[in-house]
């Protein structure tokens, strides 16, 4: 896997980022050895250990997690692209802004899992359900990223692309966009997560495969490994999605000066 | 101000006043009553104290900003919105930051849709001018205050504007490169027969490339004085220093800026 | 097993090879059942994995959701053809005129119990303490709440808390609640945590006391009004998979029943204990007598739930069933 | 309501902002009349109406508010507290960056109600668990947004600020903290309807009141004008936290220049 | 020169190399064997074309940069941080947007710790002298480019450095204000023995301010030539010019840096 390289340039480099989750998987262990913890909710490390490579033996792992990865994939890209392109119409429309940004901000308030009913009756049982409620998540993140992003902006800049002659559509290519980029990977950071709340979420809802789908059935029969295993996954997930988002940045944030100094500030 | 009247009228400034308001709506009269002429094909310089509103005046020139009052026409038109004919090398930096310098050089002709070749060709041999070969890769927080401001300079230039307006383009250049692109500029000009409007501190950079020089007054800026600048064409930067002429209208012009300080001096 | 395995991963690709095998040119048709995942509907699991949807002609897919009544909605909004969930939100919707027919029931009564914590080993204990069971209006609510009437207490004696039923277990051992309903075949889960059974109405002696009756078949199976008029064949056909899953668990040992149903329960997620403590329940021919409606009924108006009497003509069609069980268990 | 003449300058003002909600119910209504929608699933706004007159009368109305209110405001408020803290944290250490931003945002991607069972073990059936989860659900938008934001900073003003002798503790709070409120106010914006869910979810998972309790009860009573109303004032609560966002918005940014030039772009 | 030898010494620059490296790790050379020293209470200019290394010699003096060889030592120190006791007016703008020209020029007080009412008495006492009265409550986006860089400078000068390097601090002033600019560091200088490192393309001001110039030829920058300025102090901006002595090296180091110019053209 080429990105795996991009991103974690050695294998040091890889053992830092992953300390803090060992720690965490180890301090687990040793709460429920020790008796802090009750393996009976919390299950333990190598319990997961035991469930998590049955459930790959019994060929179901790959196939809820494609499901559900799908789902967030899709979600992610159709949500950013809608919160980007969202945020750029209302951020150059003063009045479109008054009308539609506290519709939003009150529809992200919304509990998604109350609008159920309504989001099987129009979108269905099949995986639109699942694309639409992921989408919808990580649209609110990245619509309020960018739209922050526009109003940061630098008009000495804006102002010398207009003076060349550049038409609307122009300055918000050349100058808005990628001057909002930061913006939007901060939004985007935080709609990987979003991406795989809301598959999870549509899957909820109603569905026949996907970790959601894995999770709620385990969590109603208390199978507390079970959870712990997709959640587990769903972790790794969002891991590598941020592995990926890092080498993104990295390519697209290169004109920025490098955040370290010399000296520790 | 040999040519001016047998020359076409490119702005017409009449009775411009311009105030700024703060969030609180306190005023800041920047600009009272400024009234004059710039012709086809001139070098206007335009001189005053810092804060008199200069800048002011290139940006309502430019259509940036609408005069509190009074009326700027370019060419017999109202000025209602920014021209592209326009070329305005500001004076804060606008380079941005996410473009090399090629890319930043290129962005006015992307931007009226010239073709990669072409573009490349044209930047290249710009940043050659601006004596910034080996950068053509660097991001502007790579180059140092000049190099920035030099490339600021040749992203305007690189559309080949009929009107150039330049904010104080050279303060941060030294001697050397100042006077190569201040050379480039004269050749642009004197070849293409663009208009020109300069806004300088040093006088000597004013008399050697202006036509008119307009000196205006503390803030709220009223027009001083304009002198006009009968030197031969071309003039050469160095030899122009030890010029009779020279000398004395630097004097006249200096004491015009001089008695302007004073007045203040005596009114506080 | 390893064949339906096969066709839970790549369902189209099977069906094709299943429907030559079959030999019947006939293609499947696709069916698509909204569902809680539960042992409850035991014998619609088995229907599948035995392969009697395939005889019938059907192809199954289950489409779990997190509540029945976000199942039921799912299926009048024509993205199931069944449902699988209990009578009482059937019966509200019908009310407000939602029209369904319930085709038959998995179990004969209800397999719930009611399980303290320590020191809370009769109903009387429960007077003023906090007690989980599900939703007010839901089945687990009306049924403790029958508990507490038939012990002299009322509603508001006790305190209620609201949470996900998979947090239920934790609460109660921690001492957030000092009893929660719990499924009866939930019996070895009590057992860990050193739970105490108040009341286990699987056991048909306890449920008459409470309910007043033995049967209280609301573990159903429904479909649309509309869907059974038009596509009487498909429910036949899927009405006679489920009897012949209901004949064969008769005579099926529990291990086998978790080896055929394991599919459906991945993980732990069935065992024999478990089919052992559901089988005091297990409906053996489907059927839904009067007397079990006229409880439903009468417990739901009592809570609300509905506002007027549903006659059973008017919610069950058990002619579907009847003639299933002619044709096999004949 | 002092914040409300701020926020909304007079009434044609909150006319424009309230238009597209307006039009929204307007649709809503007219869709269910001619039969586009069936009222079983989505209701209508008449019945909305009603339900929520009866709603207010019956004194529940407020009670259930009052409490969803109460544990999404102190979510908001420890969220983004914590939020901007480790944002800065992580943002002045590399390493501990490495260690936490993928622990972050691999927990930001685990469905929370899959947590049902641990959160009601450890932090029981109270507010608390309530503002626990309300909270973490904000703190995670405003951790993203924060951190952005340290790393788009104008490193020439922390180099004057650092030459003239500030500590680094100065330096973070004279340079890092205002130049980041652009990009934490855009996080907090996403918080308000964070904290919303947050609040509904904890509820979900084990409430005896609230919103949320509310919505469960009457989504299992197929009560959707009830549903409706919950969903209804839950919008309204995020329009009114947006409006008060908005004025400390403007307080906070009056340093900023003005968005619109004279010209439109 | 005439104090440098008894003054005790403040930085000794010994062999200063520095590169810069893209991301690609490509290399920039910028300095290549750089060696002066600066004794206490000394204004030393340092002259040079734009992009030769002025601004990264200032960055490693003060500590913000690392060199690549060499060293600096401030009071037989090695430099291995900032030092407070160093007042750095950089060359790019570096005002904080959200605070008003009051709280700027405050800002080095208050990271002091200085108490609120000196604060304001200071920063009040500073505005006026750089010309700023009235605009104490705007903030930087509503001042022009000079006044934003006068507040630059009197936020430095606020916290009454010992030393002070200045970056290009005059060059967008127009005369007269840099005048009174430049006074008011020379008295600052003299009267309370600082020490001053200041960069400049103005060859007028350097001579007229400095005790000793250095000039730095092209990237990558070599110290080419030191001059020292022997006139008489306290010395007066405008009588200066006529001076002969003045004159004489004024062209001296025009020479000076001509040649360096000329050197370069030849090689290309
Ligand atoms: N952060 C940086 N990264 C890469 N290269 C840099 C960086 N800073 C400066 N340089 C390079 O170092 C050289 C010298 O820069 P410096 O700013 O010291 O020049 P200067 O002498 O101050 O010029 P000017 O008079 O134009 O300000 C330039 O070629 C510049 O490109
Ligand atoms: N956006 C603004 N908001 C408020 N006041 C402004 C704004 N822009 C400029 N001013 C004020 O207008 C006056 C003139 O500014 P202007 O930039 O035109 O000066 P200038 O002559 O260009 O000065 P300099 O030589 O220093 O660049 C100043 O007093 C400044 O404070
Ligand atoms: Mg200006
Ligand atoms: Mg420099």
């Amino acid at each position: 896997m080429k990105w795996l390289n991009l991103t974690f340039t050695n294998a040091k480099e890889l053992g830092i980022r992953l300390s803090g989750f060992v720690i965490l998987i180890l301090f687990w262990e040793f709460a429920v050895r020790i008796g802090w913890l009750n393996p009976f909710y919390t299950s333990q490390p190598t319990g997961v250990y035991y469930d998590l490579i049955e459930f790959y033996e019994s060929g179901q792992l790959w196939r809820h997690t494609s499901v559900t990865l799908k789902e967030a994939l899709w979600g992610l890209f159709f949500g950013s692209v809608a919160g980007i392109v969202v945020a750029f119409i209302l951020g150059f429309s003063q009045n479109l802004a008054k009308v539609f940004e506290p519709l939003i901000t009150g529809l992200y308030g919304i509990p998604k899992l109350a609008l159920a009913p309504i989001f099987v009756l129009w979108f269905g049982l099949g995986i639109e359900s699942k694309i639409i409620m992921s989408a919808l998540l990580v649209f609110f993140l990245v619509f309020f990223s960018t739209y922050g992003g526009i109003q940061d902006i630098d008009r000495n800049i804006v102002r010398s692309i207009r003076l060349m002659g550049a038409t609307p559509f122009q300055i918000k290519v050349k100058v808005y966009l990628p001057a909002t980029v930061p913006w939007i990977l901060a939004g985007i950071k935080g709609g990987l997560g979003a991406s795989l709340i809301g598959a999870i979420v549509g899957e909820y809802m109603g569905a026949s495969a996907g970790l959601g789908w894995m999770i709620s059935y385990a969590t109603s029969f208390f199978q507390v490994e079970r959870v712990m295993s997709c959640i587990f996954i769903l972790f790794m997930i969002g891991v590598i999605f941020n592995g990926i988002l890092k080498t993104f940045e990295r390519v697209l944030l290169k004109w920025r000066a490098p955040t370290d100094f010399d000296q520790p500030l | 101000m040999k040519n001016t009247l047998q020359n076409k009228m490119v702005f017409q400034v009449e009775g411009l006043h311009h105030s700024f308001f703060t969030k609180k709506k306190e005023e800041t009269k920047v600009l009272e009553g400024i009234d004059f002429k710039v012709f086809e094909n001139e070098f206007v310089a335009i001189v005053g104290p810092s804060g008199c509103g200069k800048s002011t005046i290139l940006n309502l020139m430019s259509g940036l900003l609408r005069p509190t009052e009074g009326s700027v026409r370019l060419r017999d038109k109202e000025m209602d919105t920014v021209h592209s004919s326009i070329g305005y090398i500001a004076q804060s930096d606008t380079l941005l930051p996410w473009r090399t310098v090629r890319k930043n050089v290129e962005v006015g002709l992307e931007i009226r849709g010239i073709d990669k070749t072409t573009r490349k060709q044209k930047s290249i041999e710009l940043i050659k001018k601006a004596e910034l070969e080996g950068f053509e890769d660097a991001y502007p927080h790579e180059l140092s205050g000049g190099m920035r401001k030099r490339v600021d300079i040749i992203k305007v230039l690189a559309v080949e504007p009929e009107i150039i307006f330049m904010d104080e383009p050279f303060a941060s250049l030294d001697v050397f490169t100042r006077e190569i692109l201040q050379k480039y500029v004269l050749k642009v000009w004197s070849e293409d027969r663009r208009t020109i409007v300069f806004i300088t501190h040093d006088l000597t950079e004013a008399i050697t490339l202006a036509d008119r020089i307009f000196i205006l007054s503390q803030r709220p800026a009223k027009l001083k004085s304009t002198h006009c600048i009968d030197l031969e064409r071309p003039r050469d930067p160095e030899e122009l220093k030890f010029n009779p002429r020279f000398i004395e209208l630097y004097e006249g012009i200096w004491k015009d800026l001089k008695s302007e300080v004073e007045m203040q001096v005596k009114e506080a | 097993a390893d064949n339906n395995e096969e066709e839970s991963v790549a369902p189209e690709e099977s069906s094709e090879e299943v429907a030559e095998e079959v030999t019947e040119d006939k293609e499947l048709t696709e069916i698509v059942v909204a569902e809680l995942r539960s042992e409850f509907w035991i014998q619609a699991y088995l229907a599948d994995s035995l392969g009697f949807f395939e005889e019938e002609g059907l192809e199954v897919e289950f489409v779990t959701t997190t509540d029945g009544p976000v199942a039921f909605q799912a299926m009048h909004a024509g993205s199931s053809h069944f449902t699988m969930l209990s009578t009482e939100p059937v019966l509200r919707a019908q009310d407000q005129g939602l029209e369904s027919t319930i085709l038959l029931s998995t179990l004969q009564n209800k397999p719930y119990m009611l399980i303290g914590a320590e020191g809370i080993e009769r109903v009387e204990d429960l007077k003023g303490e906090t007690i989980f069971a599900g939703m007010p209006g839901s089945a687990p609510y009306s049924f403790a709440v029958s508990i507490l009437e038939k012990h002299g207490m009322s509603e508001e004696d006790v305190e209620w808390a609201q949470m996900e039923y998979g947090a239920s277990l934790g609460a109660l051992e921690n001492g957030h609640v000092a009893a929660i309903y719990l499924r009866s075949t939930a019996k070895d889960e009590a057992a860990a945590i050193n739970a105490n059974i108040i009341v286990d109405v699987s056991d048909s002696q306890q449920h008459e006391e409470i309910y007043g009756t033995e049967r209280y078949e609301s573990s159903i199976i429904v479909g649309t009004k509309e869907f059974v008029e038009n596509n009487p064949e498909e429910v036949q056909a899927f009405v006679n998979a489920i009897v012949k899953a209901m004949a064969w668990l008769e005579d099926a040992s529990n291990e086998e029943v978790v080896e055929m149903a394991s599919e459906h329960f991945q993980g732990r997620g069935i065992t024999a204990d478990q089919i052992e403590y559901l089988r005091p329940s297990l409906n053996p021919d489907g059927m839904i007598t009067e007397a079990g409606h006229e409880t439903i009924i009468a417990f739901c108006m009592e809570e609300g739930i509905i506002e007027r009497d549903i006659s059973f003509g008017e919610i069950y069609d058990l002619s579907f069933l009847t003639d299933a069980i002619e044709m096999i268990l004949e």
